[in-house]
C-alpha cells in the first residue's frame, strides 16, 4: 500500500495557539478514520492536507506533491468539508455541475457526473429545489457528492455522518466501503468511534496536535502493555471458573459478582491475551463450567481512546 | 492565463442572474428606484411647466445619483462578492479546485458588475425621460445642451463598474468590506472630494465629475466653481484614469486574495 | 412520580394539508426514553406540542397534568418542562451563571432562588469556574452542559433533550451521556432524548418512541424489542475455521459465517461449554462468544421498512419544515431487515 | 452529633414557580444589568448630556437670581458692569418655558442616539444567538418577550429625556423668586414628562423596528441612522415640491413640531403643522408595532 500522506515534522500555529504540533509519520492507503478529542488539531490536519492553509513549520507530501497552492492536485483530490456551507439559492445539482465544470469536465460531462453523483447519494428526486428548502441531512449529502463526483483518487471527509439521521448514517457508512473497496483511498474525521470501527481498522488518533497513535486497531491495544487486556465471561459455574482461572500465570487479576445481580459475571485482567484464549479454551473444553457469553472488554476503539487520552 | 480566463468564465455564467435570486439585489433596485420615484413626483406634481431647470437635473443625476446611489449600489452589490463567499464558507469549495484563485475575483466580480450597470443606466434613463415634460414629443430632449444626456448615462455606467471593482477588491482585503465601502464612499471621497485641492485627484468622484462636466462648464453652478477651482481632467485622460483605477483596484484584490490564507473558524 | 407524565391520545396536528402528526397515541412513564425517527418524521412538531408552543390540531392530551389545548395551560406547562434545544443557543453578552439565573427567573422563581438554584445545576453538569466566564470561551461540550443546566434550573419532571450529544468529542458525549442516564434512572426524571446516535440510546435509555411521518412506528422497552428469536450464537473463532465448521455440521448444527472468522451457530439453548468441547477437538480457539441479540438500529431500520411497506400510496407528507419526500418513499437502507451485517 | 453524609449529586428544588402578571420583568432587569456593563458607551453618551444639563440649570439660576437683585442693593461698579451684561443676556433669553422647550427638542434627538446605540441588538442579537429558543420554552408570550425588550430600551430614553428636563424645571422652580416658576408654570412639567414618554415610544419603536428586521446589529444601526438621515431630504423635497404636510415623513421634523405643539407653542406659519406630525407618527408607531409582532411570531416556534 503506497503511502498517501507524508508528512515530517509537518507544524502548524495560529499565532500562539497550536493546531498541530511537529507530526511526522506516513498514512497508509485504503479507508482510515481520523480521531481524537475537539482541538485536537484534526480539521487543522485536514485542512494542511487539502492546501487551504500552509504548514508553519516542515512539510507534508499527498500522492507525493505538497498541497499548498498546488492546484493540479485538485484534480485527484476530493474534500467534503465540515462545515455546513451551501450557496443557498442554487440547486444542489447546479452546485455539484459548477464545481465539476470548475474541475475542468465538459459541460456534458459534468452534468452526467452531476446525475450519477447525486444518485449515488439518492438525491435524484430533490436535486432541482434550492439548497435552501434542503434538511440538514440533504446538505450533507450534497457537500459529499460535491466532493466523489469527479472520481478522486484521494478522499478527504471532515465528520461525514453528523446530523445525519441513522439510514443517511449508514448510507455514507456504506458508500465509504464501497469507494474504499474500489481503491479510493479514504480519510475521515469523525467523533463517533464506534461508527469509525464499524467501517475500518485502520485508525490515526491526534491528541493536543500529536500523533498518539497510528495502525490497525488490534496492533494499536496489543501496544498498549501498560493496560493488561479486560475479558468479560458470562458462566453459570462462575466462582468454580474463577478458581480455575486465577491458576493461570496470563491472569493477573479476577473480578466475580461486582454488582448483586451480576453474580454470574466474570471480569478478567490478562497481560497476554492469546495464551490466556488458550488455556481458556483448554479449560472449558475439559469441564463444563456452563459458560455462557465471553467478549473482550476493553478492545473497541472507544477503550483505546479512553486509555490514550485519559 | 488560459485557465483564468475558462475558470472566470464559468463563474461568471454560474453567477451571472443568481444575484437577482438575493436580498441584496433588491436592496440595490430599492436604493436605484428612490431618485426614479422622486423624479417621478416631482414630475407628476411640479407647478412649473416645461422641463424643469438645469439645476433640478443636475441635482438628480449628479448630487443624488452619481455621488450617493452609484457607490451605494455598488457597494451593497460588489461588496459581498467574496466576503460573502468567505463569510459563509463556500469559499472552501472554490479554493480545492483545479482554478487560479484571481478567477474567482475576476468571474464574481463581472457577474454582479453587468447587472448594477444595467440597475443603475436604467434608473439613470428614467430619471432624465421624467424630468422633461410629456407633450412636446417633437422637442423631446432638445432643451439639453449636446451629449448631455449620452454623458450622463456614461458616468453611471463607468461610475458603477469602477465602484463595483473597489467594493469586489475591498471585500477580498478586509473584513468588513461594508464598514471600509462606506467609509471610503461618504468619509473619503464625500470629504476629500470636495476639499479644494490638488488632493481630490486622488478620488473616483473626481474623474467622473470632469468626465460629466469638463464640456458643459456653465451647468456646474456658481457654488460648485467656488469650490472645485481644481482644473477638470479632459474626458479621455479622466476615463483612461478611471481604467487605471479599475484594473489597480482588481490586481491588488486578486493579488491578497491569492496569498492570504482564509483560516476559517473551526 | 410512578404516574406517566405525558398521556397522548390520538394526538394531531395538522399544518394546512399537510398532516404532520396523525393520531399519536402514547404513555410516557418516568425514566428516560429514546425518541427516534428519521429527518421529517414529526418529532420537531412533537417536541413542540409538548412544549405547549403549538395548538394540536385534533386528540386530547396530558402533558405534567396540563391540558395543551387551552392557551393558558400551554404557557403554565412550561414550568414543569425543561427543553434543551439541539442548536446552538445563547443569551448574547451574559455569562454562564446570568444566563441560567434570568432563566430561572423567567420561569417565575424570585431572585434568591434563581441565583441559588443557578448554582446549584451548574455543580450537576460540572461547569466549575467556566460558569464566570463568558459564552466564548466555551468549548462545545460546555455550551451542552450549559444548555442542560439551563433546562434543569426550575427543576421540571419533564425533560425534553434535542441532540444533547451532538457535536461533542468521545469524552464530551461520555460525560454527557452519563448526565443524561442519572437523570433519568437515579433523579426518575421523565426524559425525553431525541438522537440520531443510536448505541447511545441504547446506553442510556430503558425505553424507546420510533416515530415515522407521523405515526408511531414501534414503542418499547429496548431489552424486549432488541431480543431475537431464536437462540444464534455468535462465535470468533482464531485457527482453521473450516475445520470447525465441519466439526459443528457434523454434530448437526446450523450455522453460517458472517465474517472472515466469525460463525454464527443456531443452538437451542445456549450452551459454550459444548462449543468449546468441539472447538477443542479440532484444534481451533474461540476467542469469542454472544448470545446474538439485534441492535436497536437494526429494530429502527426494521420498522422503518416495515412502515413504508405497509405505506397506502398517496399518504401523508412528512412535516413541512423538513420534507424528504424522495427518501420517505424509499425502502429502508440498502440493506434487508435483520441481515446479519457486522454488529456495531 | 449524628454523622451524615449528602452525597446526592442533585437537590430537589423547594421553592414554588409564582405566575406573576409581570411575567416580563426579569427580562427587563436582566437585560438592564447587561446593557449597564457597557462602561464605555454610557460614559460617551451620558456625559456630555449630564454637562448640557448642568450648564443649562446654571444658566436658569443666573436667570432668576438676575432678576432678583435688580429690586434695589447698592452696588459697586465692576458688579453693576458684570450684572448689566447678565441682565441683557437673561433678557434676550426667551421665557425660561422656551429654554426648557428647546432643551427638550434637543434632548430628543440625544435619545434617539442613545436608544440606537444601546436597543438596536435586542432582537437580533438574540435571533443570532438563538437566546429566543431559550426564552420561548419559557412561559412568556411573544407580548411579554416585546414589553421587557421595550422597556430596556426606554430605561435609556427616559434617561436621556425626562431626567436632564425634570432636572432644569426644578432648579428653575427652586431658583425662581418665592417659587414663582412652579406657581405660574407649574403645568410645564406635565409637558415635560407627556413630551417625554411620547418621544420615548417613539424612538424605542424604530430602532425596536430596525432590530427585528435586521440580521445583525450593525445592520440595525446603519438602519435607523439610515432611515432618520434619509427621511430628512425625501421629506425636504417632497415638502417643497408637492405639499408642506410631507414635511412630517422626517422623523425630526415631528420631533420639534409635537414639542412644540405639546408645550403649547406652535408657531402658525410653522413649516409642519402639529396635526400632519401626529398622524405621521401614530401611523409609523402602528406600522412598526405590527412589523415587530409578525418578527416575533417567526420567532417563537422554536424546535
Amino acid at each position: 500500500m503506497t503511502s498517501v500522506i507524508q508528512c515530517h515534522e509537518l507544524g502548524r500555529y495560529y499565532g500562539q495557539v497550536v493546531g498541530l504540533n511537529e507530526l511526522t509519520t506516513e498514512l497508509p492507503g485504503g479507508v482510515v478514520g481520523l480521531v481524537g478529542p475537539n482541538g485536537a488539531g484534526k480539521s487543522t490536519l485536514l485542512r494542511l492536507i487539502v492546501g487551504e492553509i500552509r504548514p508553519s513549520r516542515g512539510w507534508i507530501k499527498v500522492l507525493g506533491e505538497e498541497p499548498f497552492g498546488n492546484r493540479e492536485l485538485y484534480r485527484r483530490i476530493g474534500f467534503c468539508p465540515q462545515q455546513d456551507a451551501l450557496y443557498e439559492d442554487m440547486s444542489g445539482y447546479e452546485i455539484v455541475r459548477l464545481l465539476l465544470r470548475l474541475g475542468g469536465f465538459s459541460p456534458q460531462e459534468s452534468r452526467t457526473r452531476a446525475e450519477q453523483a447525486l444518485e449515488r447519494l439518492t438525491m435524484t428526486a430533490r436535486m432541482h429545489d434550492r439548497v435552501a428548502t434542503y434538511s440538514k441531512g440533504m446538505r450533507q449529502r450534497i457537500r459529499i457528492a460535491q466532493s466523489i463526483a469527479h472520481d478522486p483518487a484521494f478522499l478527504v471527509l471532515d465528520e461525514p455522518m453528523s446530523g445525519l439521521d441513522p439510514l443517511g448514517r449508514r448510507e455514507v457508512l456504506e458508500l465509504l466501503r464501497a469507494l474504499g473497496q474500489g481503491g479510493t483511498h479514504v480519510l475521515f474525521s469523525s467523533h463517533i468511534l464506534y461508527e469509525v470501527e464499524h467501517l475500518t481498522a485502520e485508525i490515526v488518533l491526534i491528541h493536543r496536535g500529536r500523533l498518539l497513535a497510528k495502525g490497525a486497531l488490534p496492533e494499536v491495544r496489543a501496544l498498549l502493555s501498560m493496560h493488561p487486556r479486560r475479558v468479560e465471561l458470562g458462566a453459570r459455574r462462575a466462582r468454580d471458573l474463577a478458581r480455575a482461572l486465577i491458576g493461570c500465570e496470563e491472569v493477573v487479576s479476577v473480578r466475580v459478582g461486582a454488582t448483586a445481580e451480576a453474580e454470574d459475571r466474570l471480569s478478567i485482567e490478562t497481560r497476554a491475551v492469546g495464551p490466556f484464549f488458550q488455556r481458556l479454551n483448554a479449560l472449558a473444553a475439559g469441564e463444563r463450567f456452563g459458560i455462557t457469553a465471553l467478549r473482550s472488554a476493553d478492545a473497541s476503539l472507544e477503550a483505546v481512546f479512553d486509555y490514550l487520552i485519559a | 492565463m488560459k485557465d483564468l480566463t475558462r475558470a472566470a468564465w464559468i463563474l461568471f455564467q454560474a453567477h451571472l442572474w443568481r444575484i437577482f435570486r438575493t436580498r441584496r439585489a433588491w436592496i440595490a433596485i430599492a436604493l436605484a428606484g428612490m431618485p426614479v420615484a422622486l423624479a417621478a413626483v416631482v414630475r407628476v406634481v411640479s407647478h412649473f411647466e416645461g422641463p424643469p431647470p438645469l439645476e433640478v437635473l443636475i441635482t438628480f443625476t449628479w448630487f443624488f445619483l452619481v455621488q450617493t446611489i452609484v457607490p451605494l449600489v455598488a457597494l451593497v452589490m460588489a461588496s459581498a462578492v467574496i466576503a460573502e463567499e468567505i463569510e459563509d464558507r463556500t469559499i472552501t469549495y472554490l479554493f480545492t479546485r483545479p482554478i487560479p484563485r484571481p478567477a474567482i475575483l475576476l468571474g464574481r466580480w463581472l457577474a454582479v458588475a453587468l447587472p448594477i450597470a444595467l440597475v443603475l443606466c436604467a434608473a439613470a434613463e428614467l430619471v432624465v425621460r421624467l424630468l422633461e415634460k410629456p407633450g412636446d414629443a417633437g422637442r423631446e430632449l432638445a432643451w439639453m445642451p449636446e451629449g448631455l444626456h449620452g454623458s450622463i448615462l456614461l458616468t453611471v455606467l463607468m461610475g458603477g463598474v469602477v465602484y463595483s471593482a473597489l467594493f469586489a477588491a475591498a471585500g477580498a482585503l478586509f473584513k468588513r468590506p461594508m464598514l471600509i465601502g462606506l467609509g471610503y464612499t461618504f468619509v473619503y471621497e464625500g470629504f476629500l472630494g470636495n476639499l479644494p485641492g490638488a488632493n481630490q485627484k486622488a478620488t473616483v468622484v473626481y474623474y467622473l465629475r470632469s468626465y460629466l462636466f469638463s464640456e458643459h462648464r456653465s451647468l456646474m453652478g456658481d457654488v460648485e466653481e467656488a469650490i472645485f477651482s481644481v482644473p477638470l481632467a479632459e474626458p479621455s485622460s479622466a476615463v483612461r484614469s478611471l481604467a487605471l483605477i479599475l484594473l489597480g483596484a482588481l490586481v491588488l484584490g486578486a493579488w491578497r486574495f491569492t496569498k492570504r490564507e482564509y483560516v476559517l473558524s473551526a | 412520580m410512578s404516574a406517566a407524565i405525558i398521556v397522548l391520545e390520538g394526538l394531531e396536528k395538522r399544518y394546512g394539508s399537510i398532516r404532520a402528526l396523525e393520531g399519536l397515541t402514547l404513555e410516557l412513564p418516568p425514566g428516560p426514553t429514546g425518541l427516534l425517527g428519521p429527518n421529517g418524521a414529526g418529532k420537531s412538531t412533537l417536541i413542540k406540542l409538548l412544549l405547549g408552543q403549538l395548538e394540536p390540531s385534533g386528540g386530547r392530551a396530558r402533558i405534567a397534568g396540563f391540558d395543551p389545548t387551552q392557551r393558558g395551560q400551554r404557557l403554565a406547562l412550561r414550568r414543569r418542562v425543561g427543553y434543551m434545544p439541539e442548536s446552538d443557543c445563547l443569551i448574547p453578552r451574559m455569562n454562564g451563571v446570568e444566563i441560567v439565573t434570568a432563566l430561572g427567573r423567567l420561569t417565575g422563581m424570585n431572585a434568591r432562588d434563581a441565583i441559588t438554584r443557578a448554582h446549584e445545576v451548574l455543580d450537576y453538569v460540572g461547569l466549575e469556574e467556566a460558569r464566570y466566564r463568558g459564552l466564548d470561551e466555551y468549548s462545545t461540550g460546555m455550551k451542552q452542559r450549559l444548555k442542560l443546566a439551563q433546562a434543569l434550573v426550575h427543576d421540571p419532571e419533564l425533560l425534553l433533550l434535542d441532540e444533547p450529544t451532538n457535536g461533542l468529542d468521545p469524552k464530551g458525549r461520555k460525560h454527557m451521556l452519563e448526565l443524561v442516564h442519572d437523570l433519568g434512572r437515579a433523579q426518575g426524571k421523565s426524559l425525553l432524548l431525541c438522537s440520531h446516535l443510536l448505541p447511545d440510546v441504547e446506553r442510556t435509555c430503558e425505553r424507546v418512541v420510533m416515530i415515522d411521518k407521523g405515526r408511531i412506528r414501534s414503542e418499547g422497552s429496548i431489552e424486549e424489542l432488541t431480543r431475537s428469536e431464536g437462540n444464534w450464537v455468535e462465535v470468533e473463532v482464531d485457527g482453521d475455521l473450516a475445520a470447525f465448521q465441519r466439526r459443528l455440521g457434523a454434530e448437526g448444527f446450523e450455522l453460517e459465517a458472517i465474517g472472515p472468522q466469525r460463525l454464527r451457530v443456531l443452538m437451542l439453548e445456549p450452551d459454550g461449554d459444548r462449543l468449546f468441547e468441539l472447538a477443542g477437538s479440532c484444534g481451533t480457539i474461540l476467542s469469542e462468544l454472544t448470545i446474538e441479540r439485534s441492535s436497536l438500529e437494526d429494530v429502527f431500520l426494521e420498522a422503518l421498512s416495515a412502515g413504508n411497506a405497509r405505506l397506502q400510496p398517496g399518504s401523508s407528507l412528512s412535516s413541512p419544515e423538513d420534507t424528504e419526500i424522495g427518501r420517505s418513499g424509499r425502502n429502508g437502507a440498502g440493506l434487508e431487515p435483520g441481515a446479519p451485517g457486522e454488529k456495531p | 452529633m449524628k454523622a451524615e453524609t449528602h452525597l446526592e449529586v442533585y437537590r430537589r428544588f423547594q421553592g414554588e414557580l409564582r405566575d406573576d402578571p409581570l411575567r416580563f420583568w426579569p427580562l427587563t432587569a436582566t437585560g438592564l444589568r447587561t446593557a449597564l456593563k457597557q462602561r464605555r458607551a454610557l460614559l460617551v453618551l451620558y456625559l456630555p448630556a449630564l454637562i448640557v444639563t448642568v450648564i443649562l440649570c446654571f444658566v436658569v439660576y443666573i436667570k432668576f437670581t438676575a432678576m432678583d437683585a435688580l429690586q434695589g442693593k447698592k452696588l459697586d461698579f465692576e458688579e453693576q458692569l458684570v450684572r448689566g451684561m447678565v441682565l441683557a443676556q437673561a433678557e434676550q433669553m426667551l421665557s425660561v418655558v422656551n429654554i426648557i422647550l428647546q432643551f427638550s427638542k434637543g434632548m430628543g434627538s440625544f435619545a434617539l442616539l442613545a436608544v440606537t446605540w444601546f436597543a438596536s441588538g435586542l432582537f437580533c442579537e438574540d435571533k443570532k444567538a438563538g437566546a429566543h429558543q431559550l426564552y420561548f420554552a419559557r412561559p412568556i408570550t411573544r407580548l411579554d418577550y416585546f414589553l421587557g425588550k421595550f422597556l430596556i430600551a426606554s430605561f435609556f430614553a427616559l434617561c436621556a429625556m425626562l431626567v436632564p428636563l425634570l432636572a432644569v424645571c426644578i432648579v428653575a422652580s427652586v431658583t425662581s423668586p418665592e417659587w414663582s416658576f412652579l406657581k405660574q408654570e407649574w403645568d410645564v412639567f406635565l409637558r415635560v414628562i407627556a413630551f417625554s414618554l411620547l418621544w420615548t415610544i417613539v424612538t424605542c419603536s424604530l430602532v425596536l423596528l430596525a432590530s427585528s428586521l435586521a440580521s445583525r446589529r450593525s445592520f440595525a444601526l446603519l438602519g435607523v441612522f439610515g432611515f432618520v438621515m434619509l427621511s430628512v431630504p425625501v421629506a425636504g423635497l417632497l415638502g417643497d415640491f408637492v405639499d408642506h404636510d410631507f414635511y412630517a415623513l422626517a422623523l425630526l421634523a415631528d420631533l420639534d413640531a409635537l414639542a412644540q405643539h405639546v408645550f403649547g407653542k406652535l408657531a402658525p406659519d410653522a413649516k409642519l403643522a402639529a396635526g400632519p406630525a401626529w398622524t405621521a407618527v401614530t401611523a409609523f408607531l402602528l406600522f412598526s408595532w405590527t412589523v415587530i409582532g409578525l418578527r416575533l411570531r417567526r420567532l417563537e416556534v422554536v424546535a
